[in-house]
């Protein structure tokens, strides 16, 4: 029993789809039977994976499993194979991560909603099917969790549809779209097998590589790269994300943009680096450069003109995929690093964000910027760790976002200055505009729901209870930790999953015997991260409180002849606010009046872009057939 | 033959891109959604086709003699039937909305069902 | 060291609010031309602050009508300490030519300490700079005294 | 034993780094300095006489030396913590510049991303403490704070780019040192002429960073009563006030670290600080002062305008030269 191990992995997914029926079987009625059940399916899962560490992260395994014991046979594999490596893992660890947090914040956060058997079964199915997404080693397997994940997420998107319909209409277009993304990755599954008779994703690796692309292995490339920029939301297919994310409760928000369109990221890395090995193609690099550069503006800008708290949120999450997908598209190593850690970093602060808007809708009942206001006193707590979540994901040092963005901007320069391209150069600018994009629009958050001055109808607003800011802590605790320690967390969690993308030769052998990726051309190349320059967020928060410690130490001696500090009371008119010398009365610039000038310089694009996301079914359809069908034909014509 | 079949299979799955992308009353893109699932699901069931061949019932000979192409390919049908299955869920699913959604928007319309924009 | 280090220093930069409380504007008119290059107040470092939370010295000018009363009050009351106020013009101290009338709420003694009152309608520029200068020094005796 | 009093008088050293010369008291007396200096020079060109180049010194004894109002809409914690973190995060801006050889206490781990996000710390510091004053029109103000925001970080983004590459040919250099170094064997930057356009539009951002008119927008007080700062007296306003004279400063050396190199005169050091000081005043004259001087205040949108078209297109230029190599 040494290696008692490799069922983990395959416990855990079973696990949580089994305990997703008993919930639905015992849990209708008890509401303590259904968590208890749900609560330990997913921290059995999580216990589970994060086991996985030792074996995988620090002793460099990759774990296989054959369903039923199906083992290849004279080089055909034709069971279904589980298989970790590396990259699987990493994926895994996110992915627990959420659900384990938006599990212990779903207790208090669902209570008041009505027929939560069906929302917990719909929750681990969900948990399920990612965790089984990332850990699967079949292709056609992948395709199934894919389903199921899309079938969970969409039922989830409209479990609200009582309080608020749009629920529907976002899980409805959801569905749509998500089915022809789906629908084209069986397409590519289908070609793929017909030029490779397996379905295996190691033995697809080393045939693709001894056999060389063909007109149809390219075809199916196209396809199945199409499909899963669909599952991970990159513009121009963004719409459903936006919808979806914005109406499904927070809980399901935070599972969404920490594991389900990180679901799709990993589909694209596995594809492009392990399954086609196709990442030394310079158009294929520019392809998904420009797609993630094109993401993170189109995202940003679309967030800055929001007025719904969860819907900017849902915009920010399209964003940040848009880091992920630009650093990875820049097939270099520096680029792997910067964007599996930024994947990693935006698992942690949205997931947290998330959280926070779920903390408001709980405690004031809505989302709406305009109707929000001067939470701070009343949710001191809740805005600590929101403005923990805005300050790392707008990138300020030494936050977790800060150091993640910092390797992605290196790498995507280096590149520029490599390939010689000036494309990469507007990227690495547009990279580097985004990011204070984004702290404008925190900004403009944080003004209008955190700060300023609240309306009268939220002045008996409370604190969530403290089931609801565990979690809140535990995501902010780690996006602090993850930024000071930027380099230990790249070289124990991060490294250990670019070297799984890097060199694949061990995921093929590990699943079909010693020495067959070696015959079929695929050899092992490890690497180490090297920063083009250095920063140490350490020394500089030492220094930091040091020089803070001492500027107190002055302020306090000199405090005697300081003038006196005069803290309000009650309400009088000494400490109320300037208002021109009238009586102050409750005004709150609101979401929507901020940017002004910004807005109007621009008016031209945000018009634009307003009339584009026209909320139609039909419109969002046709963006994704014209997006699918330009990224068939750029990998059709530039790859071959 | 075959390709008589491949032919029809990309007509649907253009026909169902089609109706998607023109069709505004939400129970025909649901339709289109079909349409284009069993355009796929034609497609893989002509990939394993085999012209004159037998069920997958082989002989370990068969094997050692390579004498492996002279029956149809099972796994595709395979892929087919759970695809079938995974189809009509969808399909089941989006309808329900659509009858939710006809509940509380009082219309099919897609241009009239768009809260959500902008 | 540091008490006399800001005690001359309120003598040095005291920030002006002025509060117009219904003045007929020649006062105010005086009061801006102290800050042009002719007269240069800034040169002893005087400044006109925008709220009255940054202000040392509130300058009120006007006969105190019975709308702004309320007004100048509370505007008083959020300037933080040590504070002055100094009345431009014969208006704020006597109520001048409105004097009697049913609107007009002058003398501001009645509702506040007034620190400097410059009179005359209108005070000449060279008044109003001397004015501002004994509030300066009358900061500084208020600073030694907290 | 004498390893112990070796490795203590190090730890002296750096603390006397961190807090007086290149950090805290240096930056603070420097930039109080350059604000005064900036008032006098500006009242003579409108011929007056001005207040006295310490006058800066005075306001801030003056505010540290009045009441601390605290409103009743603000959260009290966020309100006095935010112009101390701004101050600490821009009195350590100082030790990253390698204008001291290699005395300072970061030598060279400093890179322009870094400095770029460093230089975002105060000025959030700012936005989050405004607006934690729960006032409508300090609302106003962190809103035009961000559009200015926005306006200067797309051609500081292209200046930053431009130099990293001018600098470092085939191999990018992001670090500060490397870019010193490189100016002491090839001379300054500035020289270079593809890089004019660059420290033009490196001038121009100046004033908009550190908000002097007619890029104060966000400060109006003639129009929404000082914005963010509107709730602020006393110890905290002292504080901001000091962190606007300290960002002069630090621009300033930035400018010159990045388009002049290095200042190193070995165990002179504090002469290098002095000759740091007076470029640092020629700058602010002739980026603030002048541009002060003869114009009125901006706009919102024509500043954001204006950054996005005319000093973006003067650094977009840099970057395309440099970028051909020339």
């Amino acid at each position: 029993m040494s290696n008692f191990y490799v069922h983990f992995p395959v416990i855990s997914v079973m696990g949580l789809f089994l305990a997703a029926f008993l919930v639905e079987i015992f849990g209708n009625k008890n509401k303590h039977v259904r968590y208890a059940i749900s609560l330990i399916a997913c921290l059995g899962a999580a216990a589970m994976t994060f086991y996985l560490i030792v074996p995988v992260f620090f002793r460099g395994e990759v774990i296989s499993y054959w369903m039923g014991g199906w083992k290849p046979e004279g080089g055909y594999a034709f069971g279904i194979g589980y298989e970790i490596d590396g990259l699987g893992l990493f994926f895994g660890l996110l992915t627990a991560l959420t659900f384990l947090m938006s599990v212990l914040f779903s207790r208090r956060y669902m209570e008041r909603d009505g027929h939560l058997g069906h929302y917990y079964t719909l929750f681990l199915m969900l948990a399920g099917s990612v965790l089984g997404l990332v850990f699967t080693g079949d292709v056609f397997n992948l395709f199934i969790m894919i389903e199921i994940m899309t079938f969970a997420s969409v039922a989830l998107t409209a479990f609200r549809h009582g309080k608020h319909p749009e629920a529907l209409e976002g899980a409805f277009k959801y569905l749509v779209l998500g089915s022809i993304g789906s629908s084209l990755f069986l397409l590519g599954v289908a070609l793929l097998y017909l030029t490779t008779h397996t379905l295996n994703m190691a033995q697809i690796a080393a045939l693709i590589s001894s056999k060389g692309m063909q007109p149809t292995t390219l075809l199916a490339f196209g396809t199945m790269l199409a499909g899963l920029a669909v599952k991970s939301f990159v513009v121009p297919f963004h719409t459903p994300a936006a919808d979806a994310y914005a109406t499904a409760p927070a809980s399901v928000s935070t599972l969404f943009s920490g594991m389900v369109n990180k679901a799709g990221i990993y589909g694209i890395i596995r594809l492009t680096y392990i399954l086609f090995r196709t990442m030394d193609k310079e158009s294929l690099m520019l392809l998904l450069s420009i797609l993630g550069a094109l993401t993170m503006f189109v995202g940003v800008t679309m967030a800055l003109a929001q007025h719904d708290f969860k819907r900017l949120l849902a915009f920010h999450s399209i964003s940040q995929i848009g880091y992920v997908l630009m650093a990875v598209g820049l097939g270099t190593n520096l680029g792997l690093y910067g964007g599996l850690f930024h994947a990693m970093n935006h698992t942690l602060f949205k997931g947290l964000l998330f959280l926070t808007a779920g903390a408001v809708y709980y405690a004031t009942g809505t989302t709406n910027l305009d109707k929000l206001g001067g939470l701070a006193k009343r949710m001191p707590r809740t805005t600590a760790c929101f403005l923990v979540g805005a300050f790392a994901i707008s990138g300020i040092p030494p936050f977790n976002g800060f150091a993640s963005k910092w390797i992605i901007y290196q790498a995507a320069y280096e590149k520029a200055n490599l390939s010689g391209n000036f494309i990469y150069v507007i990227i690495t600018v547009t990279a580097l505009l985004v990011s204070v994009m984004t702290l404008a629009s925190f900004i403009k958050v944080t003004g209008a729901v955190f700060f300023g001055q609240a309306p009268a109808t939220l002045e008996k607003t409370k604190e969530v209870p403290f089931g609801m800011q565990l979690p809140m802590f535990i995501m902010s605790a780690l996006c602090i930790a993850c930024g000071l320690f930027y380099n230990q967390t790249i070289v124990y969690v991060v490294n250990p999953a670019v070297n799984a993308v890097t060199n694949p030769a061990k995921y093929v052998d590990t699943m079909m015997g010693e020495g067959y990726a070696f015959a079929n051309g695929i050899g092992p190349q490890p690497t180490t991260f090297t920063s083009v320059s250095i920063w140490d967020p350490v020394f500089w928060l030492l220094l930091f409180v040091i020089v803070t410690c001492a500027v107190t130490l002055v302020a306090v001696s000199g405090a005697r002849e300081r003038g006196p500090v005069s803290l309000p009371e009650k309400t009088d008119s000494k400490h109320a606010t300037f208002f021109g010398c009238e009586e102050s009365l409750h005004s709150h610039v609101g979401g929507s009046d901020l940017f002004w000038g910004f807005k109007k310089d621009l008016k031209g694009y945000f018009k634009v872009m307003g009339n584009l996301h026209s909320g139609k079914t039909n419109d969002y359809a046709l963006w994704v057939v014209i997006g699918v069908t330009l990224i068939t034909l750029f990998t059709f014509v530039f790859l071959s | 033959m075959i390709l008589i079949n491949y032919i029809v299979a990309i007509c649907l799955i253009a026909l169902g891109l089609y109706v998607m992308c023109a069709k505004r009353e939400l129970i025909k893109i649901v339709i289109g959604m079909g349409i284009m699932d069993y355009g796929i699901n034609m497609l893989i069931v002509s990939i394993g086709f085999h012209e004159n061949g037998t069920a997958p019932i082989y002989t370990l000979s068969d094997i050692i003699n390579g004498n492996l192409s002279f029956f149809v390919d099972p796994i595709p049908q395979a892929l087919t039937l759970t695809s079938i299955v995974i189809g009509a869920c969808v399909d089941a699913m989006a309808l329900s909305l659509v009858i939710m959604l006809k509940r509380r928007y009082k219309t099919t319309d897609a241009d009239e069902i768009r809260r959500l924009n902008g | 060291m540091f008490k006399k280090i800001i005690a001359n220093s309120m003598t040095k930069s005291p920030w002006i609010y002025h509060v117009n409380t219904g003045s007929c504007n020649g006062c105010d008119i005086e009061l801006v031309a102290c800050l042009t290059p002719r007269y240069d107040v800034e040169r002893y470092g005087f400044k006109l602050a925008g709220t009255p939370r940054h202000a040392d010295i509130v300058v009120v000018s006007g006969p105190i009508t019975s709308q702004s009363k309320d007004r100048l009050l509370r505007t008083l009351e959020q300037v933080p300490n040590p504070h002055c106020v100094v009345t431009i013009g014969s208006c704020p101290q006597s109520g001048n030519v409105f004097k009697g009338s049913y609107s007009v709420e002058a003398p501001l003694e009645k509702f506040c300490e007034v620190d400097v009152a410059i009179a005359g309608c209108t005070p000449k520029p060279e008044a109003i700079i001397e004015g501002l200068y004994k509030a300066a020094q009358i900061l500084k005796k208020k600073r030694e005294a907290m | 034993m004498p390893d112990i009093l070796a490795r203590l008088l190090d730890v002296l050293v750096v603390a006397l780094h961190v807090l007086i010369f290149p950090g805290l008291l240096f930056a603070a007396v420097g930039g109080l300095l350059l604000a005064g200096i900036d008032r006098k020079v500006l009242a003579h060109m409108q011929r007056r006489i001005g207040p006295p180049i310490v006058q800066p010194f005075y306001d801030f004894f003056k505010l540290m030396g009045k009441e601390t109002i605290i409103p009743a809409a603000a959260r009290p914690g966020i309100y006095k913590a935010a112009p101390i973190i701004g101050l600490v995060s821009l009195s350590l801006m100082m030790l990253f510049f390698p204008i001291f050889g290699h005395s300072a206490a970061f030598g060279g781990t400093a890179d322009l991303i870094v400095i770029l996000y460093l230089l975002t710390i105060p000025a959030v510091a700012l936005i989050i403490g405004g607006s934690a004053s729960g006032s409508p029109f300090a609302g106003v103000g962190i809103s035009r704070e961000m559009v200015v925001m926005l306006g200067y970080e797309l051609p500081l983004v292209m200046v930053l780019l431009a130099v990293a590459k001018k600098v470092g040919g085939s191999a990018l250099v992001f670090s500060l040192q490397g870019i010193s170094d490189w100016q002491l064997t090839n001379g300054c930057l500035l020289f270079q002429w593809s890089m004019i356009p660059a420290a033009l539009a490196f001038l121009l951002i100046i004033p908009a960073e550190v908000g002097t008119q007619p890029f104060d927008v966000a400060e109006a007080e003639t129009e929404i009563c000082e914005g963010p700062l509107i709730e602020y007296s006393g110890a905290p306003l002292a504080i901001f006030k000091l962190n606007t004279a300290i960002k002069m400063f630090v621009m300033t050396a930035l400018f010159s670290v990045l388009f002049l190199g290095d200042i190193n005169l070995g165990q002179y050091w504090l002469l290098g600080g002095l000759v740091l000081f007076v470029i640092s005043a020629v700058l602010t004259i002739l980026c603030m002062t002048f541009i002060h001087a003869f114009t009125a205040r901006l706009k919102i949108e024509h500043l954001f305008k204006f950054y996005w078209t005319v000093v973006a297109g003067l650094a977009l230029v840099s970057l395309v030269l440099v970028w051909f190599g020339l």
